[in-house]
């Protein structure tokens, strides 16, 4: 399947060319920015709807708020800012007026985790996926390419209540050939296997199929998984691949606490007791530098995932 | 500050001339009744907050009794204008004039904030007929107000938004983005009302954290902005009056005394958050029924 | 033991009367509040002394940074709001200026969980102990009654970094004797037993003692665990527990995401994969009513706590 | 817009009088120092935002160079004068200011942004010796800048608090609440510069969200304020020394152009947040150097 791949784009880039798809098709959607919209790439669409488009400046509670108040009034807000403000500057915003009464705001945030790169840790969103995972109501969503951040967002019109969707900043490998006509459960096995199941989102997904095939090499059977809905999360799915392979690997681009490691921990012990190592960010915030290098620095890599594989497999079952 | 009949005439047309003293007169009844529904439902819920309900009376049934275009029996409709209480806590003057209005049964009044009654103890819109949206967390309103309004105009809707705040609550700074964005999308269906009963949960705003000169404020960030008595019916009818005639945000600085209307909940912080006891609540209606019109009976919708 | 024990008294009061006497022993500490000082108990230090105390008016985000400022200037800051505001309205400011610096703020919020009662769901804090966790080097603490909370305000005064401290609004009835010296490792065994570990944190410790009653008739020992200091949490103490009783049900007035429940689920499925059952709200906001009677509709009793424990005893070791 | 050097005089005395012609020559060399620095390292770094960093030069140079009482080998030196820079992305113009004050070596500034050097993306307090507090989340140094402006009074420090915000940063409601908030703490120790480059990172501020009439929002909020030209070292100098005889928090508003000194990033929304190639780089210096006394060295330090 490599070969015919699209090259690699960013799924910020596929929010900005779904969301500028989907507001020629829909009247009703309209777009906000606070003074990101080239990066996050909403202004595309505000190119193409200025009338339908509010850029509301350095103010991302305001942003959400009038988000909420153009859903009450029968519009489908798209919210858009970096994930590290669209959380955690709004997060009250967004609980009270968006999450609390269930309304149809769909943040899509750009810019998650650690491959923002040399702006360092104000500008890096390690948190963003535990915070609206706390949030009733609340859809949670981390594509992992850009053909899947499109099949997001396209799909999200017709979605009810809120939704927070996770774009990130730097091209990254595509890992679907076609664009998905959905999300699905939300978790695709990519890889079936039989020893450790591998949990990833996001940027993390394409890492840990790489990981498998290092794994294979020793002659472990990985199952690859990549959980795009993180909340509400496939526990069918991911209770059968842990019965399957009796333990597991988490690996996000996110703090290991709340998020996808988070998610998976509660499911399995909640459901199928199995060991759980998580790879992400261990409780620390981030630094400057150029994105490899930090994925190095933050042991987000899959030799680090297959190095923490291989010791959950030695402990598997103790 | 009254302006000629003709000056206030409403953008839209559909004001009638100048209050008629019956009509002001009928009109402080209302406000009256809300005074005396907001005693007794907090009485009953043994919780609430009395004080930031009674100085909003008189600008709510203003609203509610003369000013809103709205349909009770169908709360959505899509013409009607919209009323944000943005100081949400200041929910039983909301819900006694939307009770009042044949919104939802005024029986209902006496299960605020009991378990499974819809009657939150902030507004729920998914709860409430009428409660156009969900507040309780301050700050918030006037950016949804916004949102609203923005709604509006995309749909060529005529309806007004008129959006109440709290003195305090103008400490907030998401009100001043909220003020700074509403001026530069031109909002003309957009009027914040501002309930500046000087008081504040801690104290006096100018003690605690003094947020005046209001009309200052907002003129600086772009808004039309005049000072009103908030408890003079005809000054708060030609201020929303006036309100919908600007070409853009406009605000209104109401003047209001906290707890107004019973002698001791006045200018007293200790009432903003507390239930009467009922003893007091007693006391309470008594001073209200004084200022009622004599041998009135308890009117029930408008 | 019950028949010395001081009267129920909530956890804030501890929190304005620990203050007060701090402030008298420190003149480095400084309070700030937000228009909320009378419901926090910080207007005890504001009385007593007026010069350190900062009443900054409803504006969470600048009492936050103010805190933020205030310890850069060598001061020791407690600030105080309610849980749902310190938290959710101020988190970018505690992420960016608290947190990520590592400053000695403390943040002492009151009315944490829904025994807020009458006011309703945007006042009942359901994520703040999620909320606070996912920050590096915060410590997150939840005082279990009076005593407790006393301990952990004097001892905040000492620790390095910044500081989380939920504290309640209705009485409580008293669980610890005497102060304690402080929390010490966060993790105080209440009850020891071999079925089932408890785990409960704040208001439910003392349920958790009470289930532990309703399970001994029923020959089932049910071991009970504090757990005070949610971050860092003590693992030893929790796998050693664990590996005791082989299953768990945790028990907090908050959602069953991230908070206690997902804390300790983390541990237990990195550590000693062992079947865990959370008791708490079951990812929805809370609404109005009296405090006992949110209890009971959000299960959060000590009946309901002995049935989910029975459930989990149940497919213990599946 | 200048007093009289009298008036002039520093409230605590220690300014000289009025800038003699080649003080304010040697404070424009500075800047204009400041401002390859920022040319040089952002090349260097591939990524960072120079826009913000050229509109603030000759504002941080005046401070680091005549108004700032610091001790570069003593950074956290008691009585010191803070500077806070709130709008945390010019961090080059602060990183290239301390370093020619001698905060640390000017070596450093190469390795902006790379991994491992302590000159972060944005500013970070606990590695950047010098850097009084951490920013890059935009709206929250001015808080910051109360909460130290109060730790110094109650300790009778006789620092003063000097921040710099963007215009666009202004924007954000939390800047509101700190403006309230200052003038009700009657902050003699506080001066808020705002570099009004007229420009974010989406187009011209008065496009995306329009935050004029600067001066009249900070005097409704209850402080003095006044207009500069932010390139005018004179007026520069001027204002930061009335701004300390102030009894409460002074605003300063600084006109600015966003890329100045550099003619193809002058006014153009494109330099916000992007590097010059190494060819842009060299033009850009080459036009610095233009503006360079001819025969003058590369100074290292006051
Ligand atoms: C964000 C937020 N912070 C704090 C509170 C708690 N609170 C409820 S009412 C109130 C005081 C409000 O004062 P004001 O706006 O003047 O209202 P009024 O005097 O009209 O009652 C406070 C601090 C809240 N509801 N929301
Ligand atoms: C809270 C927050 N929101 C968004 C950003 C992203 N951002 C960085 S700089 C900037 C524009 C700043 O404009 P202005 O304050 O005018 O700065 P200047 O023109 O001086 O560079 C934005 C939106 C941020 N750093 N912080
Ligand atoms: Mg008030
Ligand atoms: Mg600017």
């Amino acid at each position: 399947m490599a070969a015919e791949l699209p090259k690699p784009r960013a799924t910020r880039e596929a929010y900005g060319d779904a969301l500028l798809k989907l507001g020629g098709l829909h009247e009703d959607i309209v777009a906000l920015d606070a003074d990101l919209s080239g990066s996050t790439k909403s202004g595309k669409f505000g190119g193409a709807f200025p009338d339908r488009f509010f850029n509301v400046g350095i103010a991302e509670a305001n942003m959400m708020n009038m988000a909420a108040g153009l859903a009450v009034g029968g519009k489908i807000p798209y919210a858009s800012t970096f994930a590290v403000f669209a959380t955690g500057r709004a997060f009250d915003q967004v609980r009270q007026s968006i999450a609390q009464p269930n309304l149809p705001v769909r943040i899509c945030a750009s810019h998650g985790g650690i491959t923002v790169g040399e702006d360092g840790c104000s500008h890096q969103s390690v948190e963003d996926i535990g915070l609206m995972r706390m949030l009733p109501n609340m859809r949670v969503v981390v594509p992992a390419d850009y053909n899947q951040a499109y099949a997001a967002v396209m799909e999200s019109y017709v979605l009810p209540g809120p939704i927070y969707i996770r774009m990130g900043r730097p091209v990254v490998p595509p890992l679907y050939e076609n664009t998905p006509s959905g999300l699905g459960s939300g978790a695709d096995i990519l890889r079936p296997g039989s020893d450790i199941s591998l949990f990833a989102c996001g940027i993390m997904a394409a890492k840990a199929l790489a990981a498998a095939d290092e794994l294979k090499k020793r002659d472990i059977s990985a199952e690859v998984v990549n959980i795009s809905v993180l909340k509400p999360i496939d526990e069918e799915t991911v209770v059968d691949s842990l019965s399957r392979t009796g333990c597991a690997v988490t690996a996000e681009e996110h703090s290991i606490i709340g998020g996808l490691g988070g998610a998976i921990s509660q499911v399995a012990s909640e459901h199928i007791p199995v060991r759980i190592g998580r790879l992400g960010l261990r409780d620390v915030f981030g630094k400057s530098g150029l994105p490899d290098q930090l994925l190095e620095e933050f042991h987000l890599t899959a030799r680090h995932l297959a190095e923490l594989s291989g010791l959950v497999l030695q402990s598997k079952g103790c | 500050m009254l302006q000629s009949p003709k000056t206030r005439r409403g953008a839209l047309g559909f004001f009638s001339e100048r209050l008629s003293p019956l009509e002001t007169q009928k009109l402080g009844k209302k406000a009256n009744l809300l005074r005396r529904d907001i005693i007794r439902m907090v009485a009953a819920a043994g919780s609430g907050h009395p004080g930031g309900s009674l100085s909003a009376a008189d600008i709510i049934a203003a609203l509610y009794f003369r000013v809103l275009r709205q349909k009770p029996d169908d709360p959505r409709w899509p013409e009607r204008d919209r009323f944000i209480l943005s100081k949400g806590h200041a929910a039983p003057a909301l819900y006694a004039a939307l009770a009042r209005s044949d919104f939802f049964p005024a029986s209902d009044l006496v299960n605020l904030r009991k378990i499974d009654c819809h009657l939150q103890g902030h507004p729920d819109m998914h709860k409430t007929p009428g409660v156009e949206i969900s507040s309780g967390s301050l700050g918030q309103g006037l950016s949804m107000s916004i949102g609203m309004a923005l709604a509006m105009r995309l749909d060529r809707l005529p309806g007004h938004v008129y959006t109440l705040l709290g003195d305090g609550e103008s400490q907030e700074g998401e009100v001043w983005e909220a003020a700074m964005a509403a001026a530069h999308f031109k909002l003309q269906n957009l009027t914040a009302i501002v309930d500046v009963n000087g008081l504040q949960i801690d104290g006096f705003t100018k003690d605690v954290m003094n947020v005046e000169p209001l009309v200052e404020k907002y003129t600086a960030f772009g808004w039309h902005s005049r000072a009103i008595d908030g408890h003079d019916m005809e000054e708060i009818i030609a201020a929303l009056e006036w309100s919908r005639t600007i070409p853009g945000p406009a605000a209104i600085i109401a003047k209001t005394v906290k707890g107004k209307g019973v002698s001791f909940m006045e200018n007293n912080a200790g009432w903003h958050g507390k239930a009467p006891s009922a003893r007091e609540a007693e006391q309470a209606l008594a001073e209200l029924e004084g200022k009622k019109v004599p041998g009135e009976g308890e009117p029930v919708g408008r």
